[in-house]
């Protein structure tokens, strides 16, 4: 990854899109659990925003918005979240996973919908930060701009 | 015989892909060459669960208020789609430690031709 | 056999009491003399033992001690019947000695790593009771391969590379007979759903086909053959004479090699029983390999210079007595066979500790080395002397007593011509065992000067056991008690 | 709360420890191993407490997120699964005491916490493999345990990166035939849950989608497990690996994927569509006939006793593949138990091996000789009587494989099979006896003369004990076969092959 000049264009439009890929991959996290998308959809747009930032901006640039320090707890961070809710669901006396265990809300049809939904952010967290840290992981000992 | 051969043309296509990602992993010298191999390989696959999954005159598995849930078979089958993603999130992986794999064969003998690393590896005295 | 069988811990403890020993003589590797008491103090607790399961098997009480299952359908038992306890008699009794005579051989030659030869010792005489007492075709497996595993250490002792190919040819034969013998018994366990040893066999019930029954006697025929030498099995015998005098003498003259005529006996008479041999004439194969190798053996010995090889051939041959007197299938003939299990035990034991003390004392190991060592030595070579008679069957030693049972049957079973085998047999152990007596007595020697008797712990065991086979022609009392319950066991009266 | 999720709780486990090891030692490096352990310790416990819950209440099922079997994921803890996760989880218990100080040395610090982790993660793959009840799920598994296992390869010796890419393209196209066969399946039956389709099948009858199916399945498993001649991964991948990989891969890797065999031939098609419809059992058994040779005559001919091992792997997973193969109960029998046995002599002897290396620095089998035997003699005694137990002597658990295996030849009249079987016991005599004779026999060379001096320096308790632990097991499961046979494997045989001891 040899950037052999700085080019303000693309510098300013990668800034200028990256928040915008970002959000647009909150929302389908968010969304996912009642709509196409989900966690890894959006999970991979998250992570899309940020390697486009370490593509323009060169990977220590990049640190700022997401350190690579953080891949692989951040990863693990994102599992947890799924395996809690399964295992909180476990605790409670249903089966691993089963949604309707989980003290969300009162109405069975919320819980499962918000069961999901933490899972989803978990996925999201997860598949973010693993294929950030495969692009560092690659890139590790490389000469960089 | 031609019902046999137009009819499955989905899966011609897909058995011509993996023979092509096949041939890839097989012939191919190169290291990067055979992760492409395998990717192809992994695509087929794919897109022959997915393809067993089209059906004519459904919709996505999304409820439609204007179809209504009562029949089912106006929407196609969700669950091959569910178990590629997942298939897909595996291709990914196996892409990402091949390639890790490969930076470190690099680093440590320099070559990614199967034939030179073969011969430094019989030389290298450990 | 109609004896009630009694539930009894002797058993156990007899194969038992050498193997607790072991843990003592590896504990005491720096005090020499602690660890030859420990090995004396078993080996007469195990004779002791074993002794005392004796008057139960002459009434007909056997002890019978079960562990628990070792396969499914197969318990690991032990059952001290009287051929059980005729070979474990033989056995420890002369264990006793052998341990006396290794102390004085080791200290005689200093030898290294007298720790792990008395220490695999006390395994084998563990190993060789076992498979005496072992009740059913799987126990005795077990003990058989520990038996096999066992000898290797002190088959290659001298770490020599002539004694380091000499144990793989030793282990090439012995774990290829221990498979043969595991794929027979896999496929009687099939074909009966039990493996406990029978008088009479355990196919009785079955109408065996022939294109079952003989290929599974080859196998077992295969697994027990080699370890009693029957030809063309024996070339490792003579080979693992490169391993200490003592080993020799109890091990290849008494333990490994009578476990495997042992077995023979087990196989032929408790397994396959004598309608099922007759049927298929599988006992005139046993017959024409027994005379072969008692006539070819005897040749071999011939032409063997060193002594120890000599003796080896010879033990081939006087093996092959005892599978023919099974092979024969009668009352007398497995007396005549059981007796010659016991009492060449006691005359080759006997020359082999004479070769032994020979060879600590004078260093010399070829026959054509020994002139005039009977005036040197003369309670060894009169010893000797007693023991090659005893081998060519001369009166009134044991082995006239074994022979004239085993002539007398071959007699009575209408084969004149094996009695004839048996005399032809005599003759040629008298020529090539009297010429060394002659050449010890009536030869001068050179180099001889200033060299004495060996040390008196070698002198008396072997003394002991010429003693012994003398007192055994003009007593066989026990034995043949024995024998006798044996034989009534399984052919009747 | 054990009870009704007990056959969840070992995979959770394991998985639960993969993620938690990565955070916890942010701060406190050592917390890797002491997690790890943790996790190994109770998945052991509860899967030992498993074998006794299906002997109590028979086999038990349990709905991922509640859902019923067909649409849900479910796990099922029967004779076999409970049997099969108990021997890997303890053997990983075992060989994990023994890593501490293999993975300190192999290992450079940072690279600690992510091998444990991906130790943890391997196991949850293996355990995820045996108890699930669907075959997407265990494709799932299956490359999360290949994936893990990819990385934990690669942090072995130089060479070692090429060992696992090898093993990675072999494996991925492995575990692309076998969803590929998932696929067939499914698109013909409508189903991914191992009971419902076992219903469905025979309904479907022999299509050729099927039967094209259960080929890409076994062709898929017999990669993982290295049936000849998809072997070619494995010998490199042993001996490039670090000690801890190759001594927790060699006893469970390969027997994973003969589960997987087991579980397609005889619990989904069953014994009449696997060896009358289509004689794929037959073809597996000859095929393994052949590896037990290859593999023992390979074995000879290797310098390393990592690759010696890794040879005899192949040869030893042939006896596996032969009883499953003969299609008998006797053979099934034979199969796996000696999934147990072999495990158990595997991880001694890859332990022996580690010890060697630990302090002779190498495992090269023509540098051992006596000297090596004086400085480590308890070592050298458990590689002993783990080799003796390869040969098949009795009392030890070698032979009552044979015994089982024997029983199962002759049963189908097999005499050839018998005869691979038998020679290959002989085969293993040859060398083993090469190293024995080696450690015992030969005079100490020059260069170790000095080191001789020293006089004994065996390795660290805790390497050595798991070593012993696992020496003496031998002994005491060999003894103990019947109980594990007849308590608990015979109820495990499929329909169609009951047995019963007389």
């Amino acid at each position: 990854m040899r950037r052999n000049e700085n080019n303000p264009i693309i510098d300013l439009i990668s800034s200028l899109v990256a928040p915008f890929i970002m959000l647009f991959g909150l929302y389908v996290i968010f969304h996912g659990h009642y709509s196409p998308g989900g966690g890894f959809q959006g999970g991979t747009l998250l992570a899309a925003s940020v390697i486009l930032l370490r593509l323009s901006l060169g990977s220590d640039l990049g640190q700022g918005q997401f350190p690579s320090r953080l891949g692989t707890p951040l990863a693990s961070l994102g599992v947890l979240i799924y395996y809690g809710t399964g295992l909180a669901a476990l605790l409670l006396g249903g089966a691993f996973l089963n949604y309707a265990f989980i003290p969300f809300s009162v109405l069975t049809p919320l819980r499962r919908s918000w069961g999901i939904l933490s899972v989803e952010i978990g996925v999201g967290l997860a598949v973010m930060a693993v294929l950030v840290a495969i692009y560092d992981d690659l890139l590790e000992g490389e000469p960089d701009a | 015989m031609h019902d046999f051969l137009v009819g499955h043309y989905f899966y011609w296509f897909i058995f011509l892909l993996m023979t092509i990602g096949l041939a890839g992993i097989i012939l191919k010298r190169n290291l990067i060459k055979k992760v492409i191999g395998m990717s192809i390989l992994q695509v087929a696959i794919i897109l022959f669960f997915v393809a067993s999954a089209s059906k004519w005159d459904a919709t996505v598995p999304i409820l439609d208020p204007a179809l209504g849930a009562a029949d089912v078979t106006k929407y196609i089958n969700p669950l091959p789609h569910c178990l590629m993603l997942t298939a897909i999130v595996v291709g990914v992986a196996t892409s990402g430690v091949a390639f890790a794999l490969i930076i470190m064969i690099w680093r440590r003998f320099r070559t990614l031709d199967e034939n030179e690393l073969l011969e430094k590896l019989k030389n290298d005295p450990d | 056999m109609s004896a009630p069988a009694a539930p009894s811990l002797l058993p156990l403890l007899a194969v038992l009491v050498s193997l607790a020993a072991v843990p003592l003589i590896l504990l005491s590797s720096r005090r020499p003399r602690l660890r030859e008491t420990w090995t004396l103090a078993a080996a007469a607790a195990k004779f002791g033992l074993v002794l005392a399961l004796l008057p139960g098997a002459l009434q007909g009480r056997i002890a019978v001690f079960g562990l628990f299952e070792i396969v499914p359908g197969v318990r690991l038992e032990l059952r001290a019947d009287p051929l059980g306890v005729l070979f474990a008699l033989v056995a420890s009794g002369l264990w006793i000695l052998t341990s006396l005579y290794s102390i004085g051989y080791t200290r005689g030659l200093n030898e290294h790593k007298q720790t792990r030869y008395f220490a695999f010792f006390a395994v084998c005489l563990s190993a060789t009771v076992g498979i005496a007492f072992a009740a059913n075709l799987v126990t005795f497996i077990l003990f058989y391969e520990i038996l096999t595993i066992a000898t290797y250490p002190l088959v290659i002792h001298k770490e020599t590379p002539e004694a380091v190919s000499a144990g793989r040819k030793y282990l090439a034969f012995t774990l290829s007979a221990g498979v043969l013998l595991i794929a027979a018994a896999a496929w009687s366990f099939l074909l009966v759903g039990d493996l406990d040893f029978k008088p009479g066999g355990i196919f009785t019930g079955l109408a065996l086909a022939g294109k079952t029954a003989v290929p599974l006697f080859l196998l077992f025929l295969g697994g027990v053959g080699v370890k009693s030498a029957v030809m063309p099995l024996h070339s490792w015998l003579p080979a693992a004479m490169v391993a200490p005098t003592p080993v020799s003498a109890l091990l290849h003259a008494v333990a490994v090699v009578k476990a495997g005529v042992f077995g023979l006996v087990r196989v032929v008479v408790f397994v396959f029983g004598p309608d099922l041999l007759r049927r298929f004439h599988l006992d005139s194969v046993l017959i024409v390999l027994a005379v072969t190798t008692i006539l070819v053996g005897s040749l071999l010995a011939l032409r063997q210079d060193n002594l120890k090889r000599r003796l080896a051939y010879s033990t081939v041959s006087h093996l092959s007595y005892i599978v023919l007197g099974t092979a024969l299938l009668s009352g007398p003939a497995i007396i005549g066979a059981l007796l010659h299990l016991a009492f060449h035990a006691t005359m080759k034991i006997t020359l082999f500790f004479c070769a032994g003390a020979i060879y600590v004392n004078l260093h010399r190991e070829n026959v054509s080395e020994l002139n005039g060592t009977g005036k040197i030595m003369p309670w060894t070579m009169a010893a000797f002397t007693l023991g090659s008679l005893g081998l060519c069957g001369v009166p009134p030693l044991n082995g006239f007593v074994s022979k004239w049972f085993l002539g007398s049957a071959a007699v009575g079973s209408g084969r004149p011509l094996l009695a004839g085998v048996l005399i032809l047999s005599g003759l040629l152990n008298a020529a090539y065992l009297l010429p060394i007596v002659q050449r010890s007595f009536f030869r001068r020697g050179s180099g001889l000067e200033g060299r004495r008797e060996a040390s008196p712990w070698m002198v008396a065991p072997l003394v002991l056991t010429a003693v012994l086979s003398l007192a055994l022609g003009l007593f066989p009392g026990t034995f043949h008690q024995l024998a006798v319950r044996v034989a009534a066991g399984l052919f009747g009266g | 709360m054990i009870p009704t999720n007990a056959p969840a709780l070992a995979p959770l486990i394991f998985l639960l420890a993969a993620l938690i090891i990565p955070l916890a030692a942010l701060r406190i490096r050592r917390l890797a191993y002491v997690l790890a352990m943790a996790a190994a310790a109770a998945a052991a416990a509860v899967s030992v407490g498993n074998i006794f819950r299906v002997l109590e209440s028979g086999t038990v099922h349990y709905r991922f997120g509640g859902w019923p079997p067909p649409l849900g994921i479910e796990y099922v803890l029967d004779p076999l699964s409970a049997f099969i996760t108990a021997v890997i989880n303890l053997t990983a218990l075992v060989v994990l005491v023994h890593a501490r100080l293999t993975v300190a040395a192999d290992l450079p610090e940072r690279k600690h916490v992510p091998y444990y982790a991906l130790v943890m993660l391997m196991m949850s793959g293996f355990n995820g493999i045996v108890l699930t009840g669907d075959f997407f799920n265990l494709y799932v598994f299956l490359e999360i345990a290949s994936l893990s296992l990819y990385g934990l390869i690669a942090v072995g010796d130089r060479k070692s990166p090429v060992a696992a890419f090898r093993y990675l393209v072999i494996g991925m196209v492995g575990g692309g035939f076998y969803l590929l066969g998932v696929g067939f399946l499914y698109i013909n039956s409508g189903s991914l849950n191992m009971a419902d389709l076992k219903a469905i099948l025979p309904a479907v009858g022999a299509r050729p989608e099927i039967i094209v199916a259960l080929c890409f399945m076994v062709l898929g498993f017999g990669i993982k497990m290295a049936l000849f001649p998809l072997h070619g991964w494995l010998p490199d991948a042993y001996t490039y690996a670090p000690t801890a990989t190759s001594s927790l891969m060699a006893p469970i890797g390969t027997k994973i994927g003969a589960y997987g065999l087991l579980r397609v031939l005889f619990f989904v098609f069953g014994v009449n569509f696997v060896t009358r419809t289509v004689p794929l059992a037959q073809v597996i058994s000859w095929l393994a006939a052949a590896g037990i040779l290859y593999g023992s005559i390979m074995a000879m001919a290797q310098d390393e006793l990592k690759r010696m091992l890794a040879f005899s792997s192949i040869a030893q997973v042939g006896y596996i593949g032969l009883g499953i193969g003969l299609a008998n109960p006797l053979g099934l029998l034979g199969a796996v138990l000696h999934v147990l046995n072999h495990g158990l002599m595997k991880a001694c002897l890859f332990l022996v091996a580690g010890n060697f290396r630990m302090r002779l620095g190498h495992s090269r089998i023509r540098a051992l000789d006596s000297g090596a035997r004086r400085r480590m003699p308890w070592t050298s005694a458990a590689f002993t009587l783990a080799a003796l137990s390869m040969i098949g002597l009795p009392p030890t658990v070698g032979f009552f494989s044979k015994w089982y295996l024997a029983l199962g030849t002759i049963r189908n009249r097999s005499w050839i099979f018998l005869a691979v079987i038998l020679a290959s016991s002989l085969l293993n005599a040859v060398y083993f006896f090469r190293v024995i004779e080696r450690l015992y026999l030969r005079p100490a060379m020059q260069d170790n003369e000095a080191r001789e001096t020293e006089g004994r320096s065996e390795v660290a308790p805790s390497m050595l004990l798991p070593t012993l632990v696992l020496a003496l097991s031998l002994v005491v499961i060999g003894l103990l076969n019947v109980v594990i046979v007849k308590g608990l494997l015979v109820r495990f045989l499929p329909p169609g092959l009951e047995f019963a001891f007389p």
